[in-house]
């Protein structure tokens, strides 16, 4: 199939090429490339690493779901990395607050994250909306005043606790819990479950919903969009939210499967991450999946490096070069199918008898 | 030397998917008016780009006063005494005047006062008025025009071609421009002038090439062809007429619109004043007016794209003044932009995909919120079979298919689901003849069957042929009237450019 | 114009008219309460010893507690007989997930290290798990407690070292104001700053501490931008304060660096570093403003981590490294507390009989 | 009514500089009545514009940076990436060969990421922002790769470079010290006056002079010299240009690799800042995105990028010196800034514009009223609160580029 071959084609040589771009520098460097390949994939057969990319990655998918739904419609999120953190630090101190029966218990907490991921998400789609504020410029200056925002709420005088020398929220009961997959060698977030549930629904919003369908054609072209009507204000707004929402969800696989807590040392840096597997993914469900897995690959194998002396940063050189070459290819290969076909319908009503010559009515 | 100033030979070019030059031999002597006719799509634009440096030529040679060049960029064509003023205007609204006609030429004379001097000499030459230190936003179509021409003599350009210059004046702004190209003519400068208004032709050329389907079909002698041999000429065949037969105008309002207003974003100016209209069933009321003077906007406001500021639509006797487009499309109304790319279609996405827009919340191709892709298809299929639109299938790109063929799909896409109202707005701009009968006879079929339609064209024939009812449109106003069984193009034209504001 | 009644002077400090009434040092309780300088334990013999070491963010090389980890390591291997090649030091990354610190944790105990010590309360939770999977394998976290047999907490009495240099800062000062940099405003770095503000008000009761943290908690760049730290060090100083205590990890070079800018020789400026001897790690002519540092000793307490379980018995480690067993203290290199030894070490021996307790809460 | 529409239109009318005159002398003026009236002298203190200076001078490279893509019309959200290699680029020169070295290096790494960001938009057609993205993540991992290969083996950390030599500092003298004289009498307004121009006057390196040099530089490049021409009318009508033979890849280029330049002179500015003489990783914050806000904020005007960095550094600097107190008297100032806007509308008529200034006004002043400081987590991020605020009530005047992240390619227009 060819559509699948264009679909596959550019994401596998830019891995190639970025392959081997850091097989040159590992070797620059004096390192053998085909060795640290080798540690890196005998790692993922190690302790849990395994488990934990599968854990990370699921995580992954949720900020780049989060991302890629932004990006449907040429919106970029930047401020997903605030929106999950507030998100999952409300929730935490709203899932230490309550009891509630287990099921019951577990949902509320959902829902605050994603309600509060949606608001935050919502200053910036206001302002987009109404006051033409550049998404990109609202969001990254939200990130900071999140970053303000959750220290004033874990102070110890608001809703945080002190444990040793950390702050945490409330520890969350074993009702509000998320249940997880114990495999002997690590468990499994039952949140994995809840990211493969939000990849097929994206899915079938984008490709069976009106709303889908809205917002892509709005990505296309706001203007045909408009004519289509499509209220564009009313999709940046719910884009923007949805994006949001989605972003909500992105902290709680921690909160929910390992923590039970937010505290000072709660992960960082999931905002920008997703923005690069939704862009190796081309917002596609199943290629931020493969994503979201190769980035979580190359995050936890990359500690085997350490014991063979290579620095672990020349998985970041990896990770940046795949994402910008993978989009100059996707690119490179889109030119020239929307080429290719062109020539083919050309040459396929050429093919239809003196129909060019016809005069109709 | 030869007499000749520019001589364009063999020259064929390809686009994927036509051939929009096939082995064009043209030669223009200097010091002429050189006229290129042709339908939309023949060619000319694309020969013209050719010869000015933006596109290259497949096959095929230019020759400048006999001597062979080859233009790598409009640079090289502009250092070889070639000017183009564009089809569409090629200025950058945020510059000033002196920018937009600086650029690119600044070693010239510099920036500086030297410049402007030459600038505002030049302006003089053509009757621009604006200073050159204003921003070209603010000026009006004649007046950017006007920057055009000066853009291409501050190059020193002895031959000018003239894409369309007149599509976008009114008759005085012509008889402006006329005087200033045999002024320009007896200093020898050379034209080539590309109009789809014969009589204009007629009246400036001093040699005629008539161009069909990218390729040379033959010339004309100004003095001795008429317009309608020209025509034929251009279309190869009996003139296709747009004509109506018998009315089938009902008693039924279909649209009824009552002082609308609409102001411009930035407050104060008025795009539309006080229009009123009503459109029956089974009546088509051609909107006639020049470019730029509201038909854009008041279509726009009737589509829900705009809010209007002031005034009452109804469809049907619903008032939908403050329904979004979705709801007024789901009322009834159909909508041809006059834009298809930008507004029509979503060029990446495959044909059932645009089938959908605009009908994204209706059967079949929709359902309680959810998509239905088999059954948009299947009514893209039927579709691409009623109308006539020329494709291998339903799930390429829209991007791949012609233009005239991507009108016929969205003129097919905006008659289903059983319209009240059409908006047609231009629908057989940029479309080859054959489509163009195609389209004429798909409106005449939905009008007997008692369809109201709201047509805007700048086509006089079209317009005048189609309509059952014109009114006339300046300056946001609805200004007069006029029984399409009588008027003329010419007391059209003159009552679009206010000279004679009681026409019929 | 008119004079404005409001404010104090701005830049320059000269400030000779303020006065600064000081407390007397409390007297000297005899000898017995000076800290015990013999070893915690004697000397056993690590050479069948195995030992890993994970850092936290910063890694070896930031001149702070990680660097004096890693010099415990270093002395143990220069003392107890450990092999060099026995040790293996990783390292964590900014903002990484808890699994991340699970796996480097169990790595190592997988590989057979033991000890493990982990450097940095935020391998707390990670170790509590690793350390529940590998009951044969003994582990050490600096900084944090995890109650567990087989781990050993390694935790500092940080409010008495900054006790001191806070008594040594207000018996330097001559315009009766000093200032605390904070990196982040997290309840470690807390301690700094209430250990810092009784040890002044205990020597001058009045003297003005100006407080300031470069960022709130959870935004952990204020450990890491000298840029911004060197504004808020500025700040202080410009507003009269002559002596600056940091507890702001790679920030702190920035409060190195004002204090340097704005010291005269009319009007000379104090800096107090932390962690480790900073007058050692700065490069010089930086260091000749940093009067003391207050040593937080995780090199002694990794060292007599590792004699302890060469020698087979973890309990004689002392409950937190405080005064009594050099675990906090201050650092005389460089000369710029000779004067004051005397004072110190009386304040010091009060907080080690208990006549002065010091809070770990602003 | 019509003196009144004049005196509207007198000021529309003004030429820029009087119009930036008028607008910095009410600033400071209303700085001055802010600081005497709360007592809160650090807010015009010369310290703290020298710490503005310091704290804008990375933020002002990167504005300018953004400022040459973005009116080139290519949107650089890799101002960042572009950034982290200058930072590196500027150390490793810097601590072998000396400050001017930093310089170079600096600006040439930037370079690269600027070249980068070329190659991808603008002969790939890449969107700009995915590439940017992609950048910033490359920027990191080889800067972070290159540390650990180079930094390690002099520093003993992988994280940090050896110590850079950075600039003498310099004041234009006599005046620097006449104005601290002034500052020093603690006179109202004239002190707050000297304070804040003093410190513009001393403390300076060379880094900082060409920071403010650039600023009128690319005014004139870019506005008054047909090189500057062209390159902007790729940014508002690229066929427009093509058509007349200007060569837009190459002016696309040029724009790019001297916004990656000036991006690492941000960068330089960040290495050489007088806090720590070197590299360090994450050092650079996101000071290039908000470098990239400044610009917009700015309007795409090397004026208005000035004023942006500058209120950025300025309230950054306000509240780390002075901490959450200043933040709050800086509420007064603006409390005070919205009943002037509001006299002024209400004298021009603009009756609605002036009851939303003079009730938003009041909101600020109880807040104000009703507080004694502002919390450390919120004073932490005053800049980028106000920056959101100021856009929001003016984005909607703000103009940029109109061909501004178009795919723009050879010979396709019409
Ligand atoms: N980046 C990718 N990685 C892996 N597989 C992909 C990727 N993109 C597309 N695919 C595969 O190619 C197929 C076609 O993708 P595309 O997005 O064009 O489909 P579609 O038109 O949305 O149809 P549908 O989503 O209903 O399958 C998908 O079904 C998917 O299996
Ligand atoms: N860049 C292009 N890519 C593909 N096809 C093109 C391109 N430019 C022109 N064409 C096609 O070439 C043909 C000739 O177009 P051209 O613009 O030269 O016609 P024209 O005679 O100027 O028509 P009009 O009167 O509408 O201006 C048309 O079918 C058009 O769609
Ligand atoms: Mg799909
Ligand atoms: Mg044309």
């Amino acid at each position: 199939m060819s559509r699948i071959r264009s679909a596959l084609l550019p994401p596998a040589l830019a891995i190639l090429f970025a392959a081997a771009l850091c097989a040159v520098a590992l070797v620059i460097s004096g390192a053998s490339p085909l060795t640290a390949l080798g540690v890196m994939i005998g790692q993922v057969g190690q302790g849990t690493t395994a488990v934990d990319i599968v854990n990370s990655a699921a995580i992954y998918y949720i900020v780049a779901l989060a991302a890629a739904i932004g990006f449907q419609m040429k919106l970029f999120n930047i401020g997903i990395e605030g929106q999950y953190r507030l998100a999952a630090c409300v929730a935490a101190i709203v899932g230490g607050l309550i009891v509630l029966p287990p099921v019951l218990h577990t949902l509320v907490i959902i829902v605050v994250a994603v309600l509060v991921g949606a608001v935050w998400a919502g200053i910036p789609a206001l302002l987009k909306a109404y006051r033409g504020v550049s998404e990109v410029i609202s969001t990254i200056m939200l990130n900071a005043v999140s970053l303000g925002a959750i220290a004033f709420l874990i102070r110890p005088d608001s809703f945080g606790v002190l444990q040793g020398n950390n702050i945490s929220t409330k520890p969350i009961e074993p009702s509000g819990q998320f249940p997880g997959l114990d495999t002997g060698a690590g468990t499994i977030f039952g949140m994995v479950v809840v990211a493969v549930l939000l990849g097929v629904g994206y899915w079938f919003l984008l490709n069976r919903t009106r709303f889908g369908f809205e917002l892509r054609a709005s990505g296309e072209s706001a203007t045909a969009a408009t004519a289509g009507g499509v209220n564009a204000k009313r999709m940046v707004i719910i884009a923007l939210v949805l994006s949001g929402a989605v972003a909500g969800l992105a902290g709680l696989p921690e909160v929910l499967g390992r923590d039970f807590a937010y505290t000072l040392t709660s992960p960082q840096g999931y905002g920008f991450t997703g923005l690069a597997v939704a862009l190796l993914g081309r917002n596609h469900p199943a290629g931020i999946a493969f994503g979201a897995l190769l980035w979580a690959f190359l995050d936890k194998s990359a500690i085997a490096l350490d014991n063979i002396g290579v620095p672990r940063d020349i998985v970041l050189i990896m990770q940046g070069s795949v994402v910008l070459s993978v989009v100059v290819a996707y690119e490179v290969v889109r030119r020239y199918e929307l080429a290719a076909e062109q020539r083919r319908v050309a040459a396929q009503l050429r093919g239809a008898p003196a129909a060019d010559k016809e005069v109709v009515g | 030397m030869t007499d000749y100033a520019v001589e364009l030979t063999g020259i064929t070019k390809r686009f994927p998917g036509v051939v929009a030059n096939s082995d064009i031999h043209l030669a223009v002597r200097r010091g002429e008016v050189h006229a290129l006719c042709g339908e939309n799509g023949a060619g000319k634009s694309t020969l013209m780009k050719i010869l000015y440096g933006i596109q290259q030529p497949d096959e095929g040679t230019i020759a400048v006063d006999g001597a062979q060049v080859r233009f790598r960029s409009p640079a090289d064509a502009i250092r070889a005494g070639i000017g183009m003023v564009h089809q569409h205007f090629m200025l950058a609204d945020n510059l000033t005047v002196a920018e937009n006609i600086l650029l690119g030429a600044e070693a010239q004379l510099g920036i500086g006062a030297k410049a402007k001097a030459r600038i505002t000499e030049l302006a003089r030459t053509v009757g621009l008025n604006a200073r050159p230190d204003m921003l070209v936003e603010r000026l009006g179509v004649a007046d950017r025009q006007r920057v055009e021409i000066v853009k291409v003599l501050y190059r020193g350009a002895r031959t000018i071609i003239l894409d369309e210059p007149t599509a976008v004046l009114v008759p005085q702004e012509v008889d402006d421009l006329f005087a200033t190209l045999r002024g320009m003519r007896a200093e020898g400068f050379t034209f080539l002038f590309i109009s789809h208004k014969l009589d204009e032709v007629r009246a400036i050329a001093d040699t005629i090439t008539v161009i069909r389907r990218g390729a040379c079909v033959g010339s004309a002698d100004p003095g001795a062809v008429t317009s309608r041999q020209l025509a034929e000429m251009m279309v190869g065949s009996e003139l296709p007429s747009p004509e109506t037969r018998d009315s089938t105008v009902t008693d039924r309002e279909v649209l009824r619109v009552t002082g609308l207003q609409l102001a411009a974003d930035e407050g104060g100016r008025s795009l539309l004043a006080d229009v009123d209209l009503v459109v029956h069933a089974g009546e088509v009321l051609g909107i006639a007016g020049v470019e730029g003077n509201g038909q854009t906007e008041l279509v726009e406001t009737i589509m829900g794209m705009r809010r209007a500021t002031d005034g009452t639509i109804t469809l049907s006797g619903t008032d939908i003044t403050r329904a979004g487009t979705l709801a007024r499309r789901e009322a009834g109304i159909g909508y041809v932009p006059e834009d298809r790319t930008r507004y029509g279609l979503l060029a990446t996405q495959p044909l059932w995909a645009n089938r959908i827009l605009g009908h994204q919340s209706r059967p079949p191709v929709a359902r309680g919120g959810l998509i239905d892709r088999e059954a948009a298809r299947r009514d893209t299929r039927r579709i691409v079979e009623e109308f006539d639109v020329r494709t291998p299938g339903v799930d390429v790109a829209a991007a791949a298919l012609s233009g005239g063929n991507q009108q016929k799909l969205i003129v097919g896409r905006e008659l289903s689901g059983d319209p009240v109202l059409l908006i047609a707005s231009h629908p057989t701009r940029g479309v080859d003849v054959g489509a163009q009968a195609g389209i004429w006879e798909v409106l005449r079929r939905a009008r007997a069957d008692g369809l109201a339609v709201l047509l805007i064209s700048a086509d006089l024939d079209e317009l005048i042929g189609l309509s059952d009812t014109i009114k006339v449109m300046l300056r946001g106003r609805l200004v007069a009237a006029a029984d399409p069984a009588t008027v003329t193009p010419e007391e059209l034209g003159a009552a679009m450019t206010g000279a004679d504001g009681a026409a019929a | 114009g008119c004079a404005r009644d409001t404010g104090t002077p701005a830049a320059g400090g000269d400030a000779a008219g303020t006065e600064c009434a000081r407390n007397a040092a409390p007297a000297a309780a005899g000898g017995a309460a000076a800290p015990s300088a013999a070893p915690i334990a004697p000397n056993a013999d690590a050479s069948a010893l195995r030992v890993g070491l994970a850092f936290d963010v910063g890694g070896r090389g930031d001149q702070s507690f990680n660097d004096s980890a890693y010099a415990g390591l270093e002395r143990a291997v220069a003392e107890l007989g450990l092999v060099q090649d026995n040790t293996r030091e990783v390292a964590a990354a900014t903002g990484e997930s808890e699994d991340a610190r699970v796996s480097r944790l169990r790595q190592l105990a997988t590989e057979g290290f033991s000890p493990v010590v982990a450097v940095g309360f935020a391998y707390s939770e990670s170790l509590t798990t690793v350390a529940a999977e590998f009951p044969d394998t003994q582990f050490a976290i600096v900084d944090s407690v995890v109650d567990l047999p087989n781990v050993t907490s390694l935790t500092f009495a940080a409010e008495q070292g900054s006790f001191l240099v806070g008594a040594a800062a207000a018996m330097r000062t001559t315009s009766c104001q000093i200032g605390f940099v904070g990196g982040v405003e997290v309840p470690l770095i807390q301690a700094f700053e209430a250990g810092f503000v009784q040890g002044a008000k205990a020597v001058a009761p009045d003297v003005e501490v100006d407080v300031d943290y470069i960022s709130p908690a959870g935004d952990f760049s204020g450990f890491n931008d000298p840029a911004r730290g060197t504004e808020v060090a500025r700040g202080q100083l410009d507003s009269g304060a002559d002596v600056v205590y940091h507890a702001a990890g790679g920030s702190g070079q920035g409060v190195f660096e004002a204090v340097a800018a704005a010291t005269t020789a009319e009007a000379p400026k104090y800096a107090i570093g932390v962690d480790s001897d900073q007058f050692n790690t700065v490069a010089a002519p930086t260091n000749e403003v940093i009067m003391t540092s207050m040593l937080k000793r995780v090199d002694v307490a990794v060292f007599n981590f590792i004699n302890a379980v060469a020698a087979g018995d973890t309990s004689v480690l002392p409950q937190t490294f405080d005064l009594s067993v050099d675990g906090v203290g201050y650092s005389t290199t460089g000369g710029g507390v000779d004067d004051l030894v005397a004072d110190l070490d009386a304040y010091k021996a009060a907080i080690i009989n208990g006549d002065i307790t010091v809070s770990s809460t602003p | 009514m019509t003196t009144l529409t004049r005196a509207r239109a007198g000021f529309g009318t003004l030429p820029g500089w009087a119009r930036s005159a008028i607008v910095v002398a009410v600033g400071v003026g209303l700085l001055a009545v802010t600081a005497t009236l709360t007592g809160q002298i650090q807010l015009t203190s010369s310290g703290t514009t020298q710490a503005a200076v310091r704290l804008l001078l990375p933020i002002l490279f990167a504005a300018l940076g953004g400022l040459w893509a973005e009116r080139a019309g290519v949107i650089n959200i890799g101002l960042e990436g572009m950034m982290i290699l200058g930072t590196w680029g500027a150390a490793w020169a810097g601590y072998q060969w000396g400050p001017y070295a930093a310089v170079v290096g600096g600006l040439v790494f930037g370079v690269l990421g600027g070249l980068l960001h070329a190659v991808a938009t603008v002969s790939f057609g890449v969107n700009h922002i995915v590439s940017g993205v992609a950048i910033t993540l490359l920027g990191l991992g080889v800067t972070k790769y290159l540390s650990t290969l180079l930094f390690l083996p002099v520093s003993g950390n992988p994280r940090q470079s050896p110590r850079v030599e950075g600039f003498e500092t310099f004041s234009v003298q006599p005046l620097a010290d006449a104005l601290a004289a002034v500052e020093a009498q603690q006179r109202v307004v004239l002190s707050d006056v000297a304070g804040l121009l003093g410190g513009l006057l001393s403390g300076l390196t060379p880094l900082v002079v060409l920071g403010f040099v650039l600023v009128p530089a690319s005014y004139l490049l870019l506005w008054r010299t047909s090189f500057g021409l062209r390159l902007r009318s790729c940014g508002e009508n690229p066929v427009a240009a093509e058509s007349l033979g200007v060569q837009v890849y190459l002016y696309k280029y040029i724009a790019l690799i001297v916004s990656g330049a000036l991006a690492g002179l941000g960068g330089a500015a960040l290495t050489l800042n007088p806090g720590q003489l070197g590299y360090l990783e994450g050092q650079t914050g996101g000071r290039g995105y908000i470098g990239l806000a400044a610009m917009i904020f700015g309007n795409w005007r090397p004026g208005g990028l000035l004023a942006g960095s500058a209120l950025f550094g300025y309230v950054d600097g306000v509240q780390l010196r002075a901490g959450g107190e200043a933040v709050h008297a800086l509420l007064y100032g603006a409390s005070i800034l919205a009943v002037g806007l509001a006299v002024l509308w209400v004298l021009q008529r603009r009756w609605q514009t002036a009851a939303i200034a003079l009730v938003a006004g009041a909101a600020v002043y109880a807040v104000y009223f009703s507080t004694e400081t502002v919390p450390r987590e919120f004073a932490s991020y005053a800049p980028q609160i106000v920056t959101l605020l100021v856009l929001a009530v003016a984005s909607q005047r703000l103009r940029p580029p109109a061909a501004i992240g178009m795919e723009y390619r050879r010979g396709e227009g019409d």
